[in-house]
Order: structure tokens, then C-alpha cells, then sequence
């Protein structure tokens, strides 16, 4: 639990937020999906700096929504070339940006069994900008091969896929994507973080600069929007990660008039 | 043709032991009265299909021994965590996953709902889904140049149960904008939906609430059971219970703290 | 993304001529005050696609020399007999017809939504519509033996056109429980609405209201047209203007008296 | 115009909807496309005698109508085979059932063109008890072959095909269908006609019993049903046909708190 802290310092959650803001570029559209709320954080980021620009579909959220046509619309709507920026994240996530969100092991028997693929194995075709985050930087999270492939991070020319990956979002760093050479490439390393850290951690081959820069820190402006006014909007959807990041208290979640039910 | 039935136990007939079940996501109106039921009833061998994940239904039929197999593109808590007796289910091989992703499920009830035998779909080629789901085919595009794509079936469900605002007496049910669940009544065979309140007059009467109805038509039994999605959410009317879902991770993580909350929330009645 | 346009002609804008123009059937919300402006304008070569059927909307147009193809399941002019100069140009060969049929017309539209390249469609086989669609294909259905079965290409209009009840500051329309209207937004590149009134309030923010509403997000022009449906029904507003609609009849059966209409009701500006 | 009439004395339209109704039996659901105000009320009095079954749907008519999916929900709903009777016409019907509404002569230069061929090519299949209507029964409409087929009267064994022609109602006689002779069989002439009558106006071949009866008069309770219930209920849909055959007020069209609109 943590509330207001001292200028300047900053969490994990609010630079990865900062980071991926960034990487939402000039977006007409955003959208987050089940279980990312520093994905949302970064999109209501993005949406405050673009004075309202990119629209923000949140998943789970009732407020950062327009879907009026059901559960299908958001598939739709990227189908229609309509969604640019969206993020994917894995129980694993190989060195071709290959990710994994079935299990680890045998499918039919496995040694550990994830929640599923959900939107992945469609919206990383079809979504031109897909930001892919993992909260665990191990050489168990990230390695060589998945063991199962909910979404493959290339394909073949002749298969229509207008999208994919852009980069890989961790605490220790953040990596490009190219698609061309199927390969992460490292593009800078977080503050407290070094590059030997990363390898050490990453269980894929990837490719780097010779001089490697680091990660920039959230401004004091970002740290003040993130925890003013990113953080309320995202209790609706995400009122645990609200509450123990920015310290919202839960409560605000059941907003709307709705009136959280203790008992039945 | 829908029926206002007595008690929520005499609208679950329709679903009967070994059926296709078809549910809601978590937010859209999960029947967790009438799941809880379903547990007391001993319903066995459900093939459920959710649209197009679950959460604690999926969880708790599958721990309670109600379910064969199940079709989803996730199955998990959300914010707090993996689904534990799921997971423990697929880990010791006790029920068949028809893994997917949300896009092809919704598409395949589409074709259901257009009588057609199956709906093409973009992406999923290179996937291991496609491997496991020897039931999709990829064929080469008719309309382009080794431009290859999966034909995913169309899902028929038996019975589709969820949760919504209000029905009327013929039987109509206010849903929203939460259309999926009408997709779900279109595809499925019959469809069984508990509510929080009867409305007093036609729905379809009234051309801003008929915008969210689907018709009674395709709804084959009604039972009233207020605050029926508990724990779950009924957006627009209440919340998630967050305490008690993190109370459910919790017991649900081993069997013995299952069959404890089993004891506590569902046999006991203490929840219905 | 939509911005409310100071006049009809603005809004109107995106229509540019030689585009595929998509337009609801007769009840549905057709826009036309807007379609007597795009007469005005002196619209070219527009290929209309009527969702699945047109009336005056089409014949309008048609006259008027606006129209270069038409897909249609029907244009007529219901109980007022056949649309008399969609008739007269077909027996002239002026226009290209695409016949087609009401579901062969919402499916592709479906395949636009959806981003596929086609949709399947049971029937078909054996109409001469196939015959004459070279754009059809028959194929085996790859899940049974024998089974000739039609896909139909995803149709990609560049605009759609439709009247509706209101719309708010943000481009959000409501439309009801005439759901094309949304499958038209979804399957357009742009869409272009004209609406009785603005909603003061957010349409989204009511649930009630927001399920029968477009997003804004789908909408690029809205323009206030009060009575912008006239001389056709904006149903739960105002009913079919039947005389107006017998004396359309009765004057369009002949080019003379189809000029003398546009003169009256058209270019005079009287129905604007 | 007409009104009330002698008791015993019926116009066509009432006879025809009453031979529609008896057609219909003991269906679940029945629609009415556009363009049909006689199987309009023939659903609606079969409705009546059903006591609220079957449901009926009508294109043109707000009150009956549950339809809230759009114009793609009555075309779904038969695919999902949950419409039992349907009603087609065609400009041109032939002896093998097939019918025409697009075109007489060459397609691209016809010399008529009708308004298109509307749900036929995909009801025609789907449907099982389609019910063709024609009022006017001549040699032009009632065809050897037609010139079009917008619909297909029967398919190869191959071709996915529940439903499909049960009978042909025209002003002077009732025709049944049979699928595997591919062939009408004339089953009743209305009173005052005769078979010779019909031989001489149908442009096709048909099969006949050697007694031929005669279709029954509406009864005293059927004619009143249409008239004092079924009519007004059309005329919502169809406020032309409801006031020249029933004589109800236009006006009354404008329900449902619609005012008309006479002049912009």
C-alpha cells in the first residue's frame, strides 16, 4: 500500500506505464484487454497528454468503452483496421516474440497451466502497433522457445497480417521488435538496472547497441497526471492495482451508482 | 414461449446432464444463483463454452465435478489470479480444454446464429490452437492467391443461461448493450436466463428499452433471482463482491478449502 | 471523431462522386433531405447499396442521373407498385443492377464488420443470382461431403448514409433497434448520419440509451435535417407521408413528370 | 372501397387468406415479407384461431414484429430454423415451382424488370412450408419456364435444402406442391371458377384428381374474425390494402402516437 511519494521517486509500475505511453505514438486508437492495468495506465496517460486523442477502449472498464455491439466488437472493430495499439503479455514470450498463455509442459498434461490465449492469437495479426509486457524478467518468463504458441510473433508473407509486435516492455528494460530479422533488439535499460542484469535474465539471444542508453525517468508532470488523474480512472476497472500502486481506495471502484454487494 | 418458472431449480431443467452449456464473460451477466444450483442439483458431464472466458462459474463447476470438457479462451480470476481448481483440472488431465480465442468464439456462434456451417476468421494461422483443434480447417482463400485461412465450425450449443436486468411476463429480457448475450440465445437451442426484477409492462413496447431486448421468442424459461450474478458483477446495478471472490482464491486453492467453501457459500444455501 | 456539421451540404461532403454509397431500406431511417441535397449537388456515378432494399431513395437518385450501379434485393415502391425510373433505366441499360438477396446483402456487410473476406450463405444454388454474380463463389463445404455452398466477398462501401432520431455532441447516434444501421457504420469507411435532434446528454452515459447507440467513433459527419426522413417513416416519430409518396408515384411513371417532381419538391428547395 | 358486406358474401382477398391460414397448420412461427398484405392476414387470423400461436412477424409492422437484431435477425432466425411458413410471389411462377421476381426477356435489357428478388433466394431453402402466392392467375405469370429464377422450386439431393414449396394460392384455385415429381397438383377450385377455367389461364402442366372439390367458403365467424380483428391489426403495415379490401381509415395507420406528416 503507498500513497504520495517523495518527488522524483517513482515505481516500477508508473515508469513501465511512462514507457509505454510512449510507445502508443500517434495513435487514433488504443486498446487494453483483460488483466493490464499498466497498459491502461499508459493509454489514459497517452489519452491526457493528446488532449482526449487516442479514443481508450478498456476492457474491463464501463467508463473508457464505447462498445455498444457486445463482446465481438472490439475484434471487429480491429478487423476493420480500426484498433492501431495493443498490448500482449505471456507466461512465456520467446526470442521470435512467439507468446505463450496456454502452459508450460505437455498441453494435454501440463506442469503449469495458464489462463488462456484470450484475443491474442487474433489481435496480434491484426493490430499494426502491439506492445508486449512481461512483469517477470526471468529466464523462465522469457526464453528460448515457447512451449506452446498462442500467437506467433512472424509469419510467412503470404498470411494477411497487417500487425504485430513492436517491442517488449519488462522491469529491467525495454526491447524493440524487428520483424524482419525475427529478433528483439535492446534499446535501453531501466534506471537501477544494467545490461549484464539482462542477460543474465533473458533467456532468448537478442541483438544490442554498443553504447546502450538508459531508460528516461517518469518528469514530475507525467508522476503527477499517473497518480492524479490516471489512477481514479483506473480503479474502475483495475481497483486492486489502483489501490496498491496509487492507493485509491477500493471503494471508488463501485462508482456509477453501483453499490458494492457484501453479502448475499 | 418463455415461461416465468416457478423456482430457479425448475428453470434449470432444460439443462440436462451432458449438455452443451453455453456462459458469459464475467462482466456480462454470469447466472451464479443458478450455477450454484446447478452444483447442488449434481449436474454432470457439462460441455461448458464460455463467450468467450470465465472466472469463479468455470471454476466452481469444474471443481464441483459438473464438467467434461470445456471451450474458452481464458479461464482465470482476473486480478486475482489463475483459476485454481481449473487449472488443477487441466494439470491432472480430468477435463478436455478446447482452447481458442475470443474472436473465433464469438465468430463461431455467429455461424450458428446465421445457420451456417461454419465463419472464416484472420489471424490464428502458425498458432498451437490451430493444432490442437483438429475441428478447424484452413483453406486457401477463393478470392485470393495462396492466401490461406481458417473456417472455424459453428458451435451449437443446447442451452444458453446468463443473468440480466429484467424480463417481462411474455418472457422478453432487457439485456443492454451486452449483445453477446443475444448471439448466445440465437446459436443455442434454448436459452435460460435468471433476472433481478420482473418489468411491469411489454418490453418491445417501449422502442428504447426494446433496443436492448431480446425477444421472448428465443428464451425458454425465466426465474427471478435478485442480485443473481453475486459475487459477480451486474454492471449497472452492483458490483463485484471483491472480498468475497479474494475469500473464494483463497479457499479454492487447495481442495480441502474448495470443499470448504462449497460448505460455506453453496450447499449451505446460505448463497441462493 | 465525428463533428456536427454546420449545414447538410457539409456533412454531405465525404459523398464524393463515383463513391459506394450505402443506404438502410425504407423504415429503417433513410436519409432524405440529404439524398434531395445529393440531387441538388448533382452527385455522379454513385454506386448505390441499398440494405437489402430501396424505395424513392433509389428511384430518386436514379432519375436524377446519380447513379452509376445498384446492389439491391429489390427496389420498389411497396404497396405504391414498382420504382418507375429504376424500372425505366434497367430497360435502358443506363444503370448496372447487382442482384442480389436481402441475407446475400447483410452477410457481406457481416464479412466487412468482421474484417473476413467473405461469408457463407445457405440457398443461393440454382438462382440465376448466381449466375450473373461472377463475384460469387461456390465451394465445397470443407466440413461435410458434397456440399456446394456460396461465399459471398465482404462488400466495402466507402460511405454509409442514414437518418436517426438524435445524436450527441460526441457523433454518438442512437439508432434503436435498427441494428443494421451499426453493421453499415462497421462495414463503411465513413459514415455519414443526419438525425431529428441533439441529445443534450452523453448517449452513452445512460445504459438504457446506450444500448440502442453508434459510437462516435464509427461516426465522420452528423447534421441536423429535422424531418430528414420525409416523405419516408422515421418509425416511433413520424409515419410514411402516403399521399406525398402516391403523387412521387404518379408523377415519376414518366421522365416528364419525374422533372416536374424534382422541380416541385427537389430543386425548389420546398422539402428541404 | 367496401365496408361491411352481406352476411355469406366475401371478396377474394378473404377467401385466399382463409385458404393461406388453413396452409399455414400448426407452425411455430410465421413471417410475412414485403409486399404481402393477403398471407399478412392469413398469419394473423391463424394467429387468432391459435390463440397467440403461431408468433407472427411482419416485415412493415412495428406491432408484430419482435425483431430487435436488425433486418438480419428474420433471415437468421429461418437459418437457425426457427421459422416454420414463410409466403414468396414471383412475377413469373413455373410448373417446377421455380419463380421470378427480377426480370421478363434478357437480363441486362429486359422488357419488364420487377423489383428484385428480395429474401426468395435464400427463404425458398431454408423455409419449410413456403406458401406461393400469385393474384394474378394468367399464362403470363403462371408460366412453362420463367425467364429469371430468383428462386429455385427444388435442388439436387446434394444441396442443403430443409425447406422449399408446399402450395400455390391463386385467385381461382389452390395448388399443392410435390418436391419429388417436381410438380403442382391442383387441389381446389374457388367457388365460382371452374378447372377448365384454370387449365385455360395456366401456362404450366399440372396434376389433377379426377373429383376435384371445391375449396370451401370462409365461414360467418372467419369473415368477422377478418374483418373486425385481423384488418385493423394490418394496417399498420399496410394501410392501402386495409382500407380498399376492409375499409378501415387510413388514418389509423399513423398509430402508435405517429402523427402523418402531410407536407415538409
Amino acid at each position: 500500500m503507498s500513497g504520495a511519494r517523495p518527488d522524483g521517486e517513482f515505481r516500477t509500475e508508473e515508469l513501465l506505464a511512462e514507457v509505454m505511453s510512449r510507445l502508443i505514438g500517434d495513435a487514433r486508437h488504443v486498446a487494453v484487454g483483460a488483466q493490464s492495468p499498466i497498459p491502461a495506465a499508459a493509454a489514459l496517460l497517452a489519452r491526457r497528454r493528446g488532449g482526449g486523442r487516442p479514443w481508450v477502449s478498456i476492457l474491463e472498464s464501463r467508463t473508457h468503452n464505447f462498445f455498444t455491439d457486445g463482446g465481438r466488437e472490439l475484434f471487429d472493430c480491429a478487423g476493420q483496421g480500426r484498433l492501431d495499439v495493443f498490448f500482449l503479455s505471456g507466461g512465456q514470450i520467446d526470442g521470435e516474440a512467439n507468446i505463450n498463455l496456454v502452459s508450460v509442459g505437455d498441453y494435454r498434461k501440463p506442469k503449469v497451466r495458464f489462463s488462456g490465449s484470450f484475443g491474442s492469437a487474433y489481435l496480434y495479426f491484426v493490430v499494426p502497433r502491439v506492445i508486449l509486457f512481461r512483469l517477470e524478467h526471468s529466464r523462465r518468463a522469457l526464453v528460448e522457445k515457447v512451449d506452446f504458441i498462442s500467437a506467433p510473433g512472424t509469419s510467412s508473407q503470404n498470411v494477411y497480417r497487417p500487425g504485430g509486435p513492436i517491442a517488449l516492455v519488462t522491469p529491467l528494460c525495454l526491447f524493440a521488435f524487428d520483424r524482419e530479422k525475427k529478433r528483439f533488439r535492446l534499446q535501453s535499460v531501466h534506471p537501477g538496472h544494467s545490461v549484464e542484469e539482462v542477460i543474465e535474465n533473458t533467456g532468448f539471444d537478442f541483438d544490442r547497441p554498443a553504447q546502450l542508453p538508459q531508460t528516461p525517468a517518469p518528469s514530475a508532470e507525467t508522476l503527477r497526471l499517473l497518480r492524479e488523474v490516471v489512477a481514479p480512472e483506473l480503479a474502475d476497472a483495475y481497483p486492486r492495482f489502483a489501490a496498491s500502486v496509487f492507493g485509491i481506495p477500493t471503494q471508488r471502484r463501485s462508482g456509477n451508482g453501483e453499490a458494492a454487494i457484501r453479502n448475499p | 414461449m418463455a415461461t416465468i418458472a416457478g423456482s430457479l431449480e425448475e428453470a434449470l431443467a432444460p439443462i440436462a446432464d451432458g449438455c452443451m452449456l453455453l456462459v458469459p464473460r464475467g462482466n456480462a451477466g454470469v447466472a451464479m444463483a443458478a450455477t450454484r444450483a446447478l452444483v447442488r442439483r449434481g449436474a454432470k458431464r457439462l460441455n461448458l463454452v464460455a463467450v468467450p472466458t470465465s472466472g469463479i462459474q468455470a471454476d466452481l463447476l469444474i471443481g464441483s465435478g459438473c464438467v467434461e470438457s470445456i471451450e474458452a479462451a481464458g479461464v482465470s480470476l482476473g486480478e486475482l489470479g489463475p483459476a485454481p481448481r481449473f487449472a488443477a483440472a487441466v494439470r491432472a488431465g480430468e477435463i478436455l480444454v478446447k482452447d481458442t480465442t475470443c474472436p473465433a468464439l464469438h465468430a463461431a456462434l455467429q455461424a450458428s446464429e446465421k445457420g451456417v456451417p461454419f465463419l472464416p476468421l484472420r489471424g490464428l494461422l502458425g498458432s498451437d490452437l490451430v493444432k490442437y483443434r483438429p475441428d478447424w480447417r484452413v483453406i486457401d482463400n477463393p478470392f485470393a492467391n495462396h492466401d490461406p485461412i481458417v473456417l472455424l465450425p459453428a458451435i451449437k450449443p443446447d442451452v444458453a443461461l446468463f443473468h440480466a436486468p429484467m424480463a417481462d411476463a411474455a418472457g422478453n429480457v432487457w439485456i443492454g448493450a451486452t449483445r453477446e448475450l443475444m448471439t448466445m440465445a440465437h446459436a443455442a437451442r434454448a436459452t435460460v436466463v435468471t433476472v433481478e426484477t420482473l418489468h411491469e409492462q411489454n418490453l418491445l413496447d417501449d422502442p428504447v428499452l426494446a433496443a436492448g431486448t431480446l425477444a421472448g421468442f428465443y428464451v425458454e424459461k425465466v426465474a427471478i433471482a435478485p442480485r443473481g450474478a453475486w459475487p459477480l458483477a451486474l454492471p449497472g446495478h452492483y458490483a463485484r463482491d471483491e472480498a468475497h471472490l479474494a475469500e473464494y482464491a483463497r479457499l479454492a486453492a487447495s481442495a480441502e478449502g474448495f470443499a470448504r467453501y462449497l460448505d460455506l457459500y453453496v450447499h449451505e444455501r446460505r448463497a441462493a
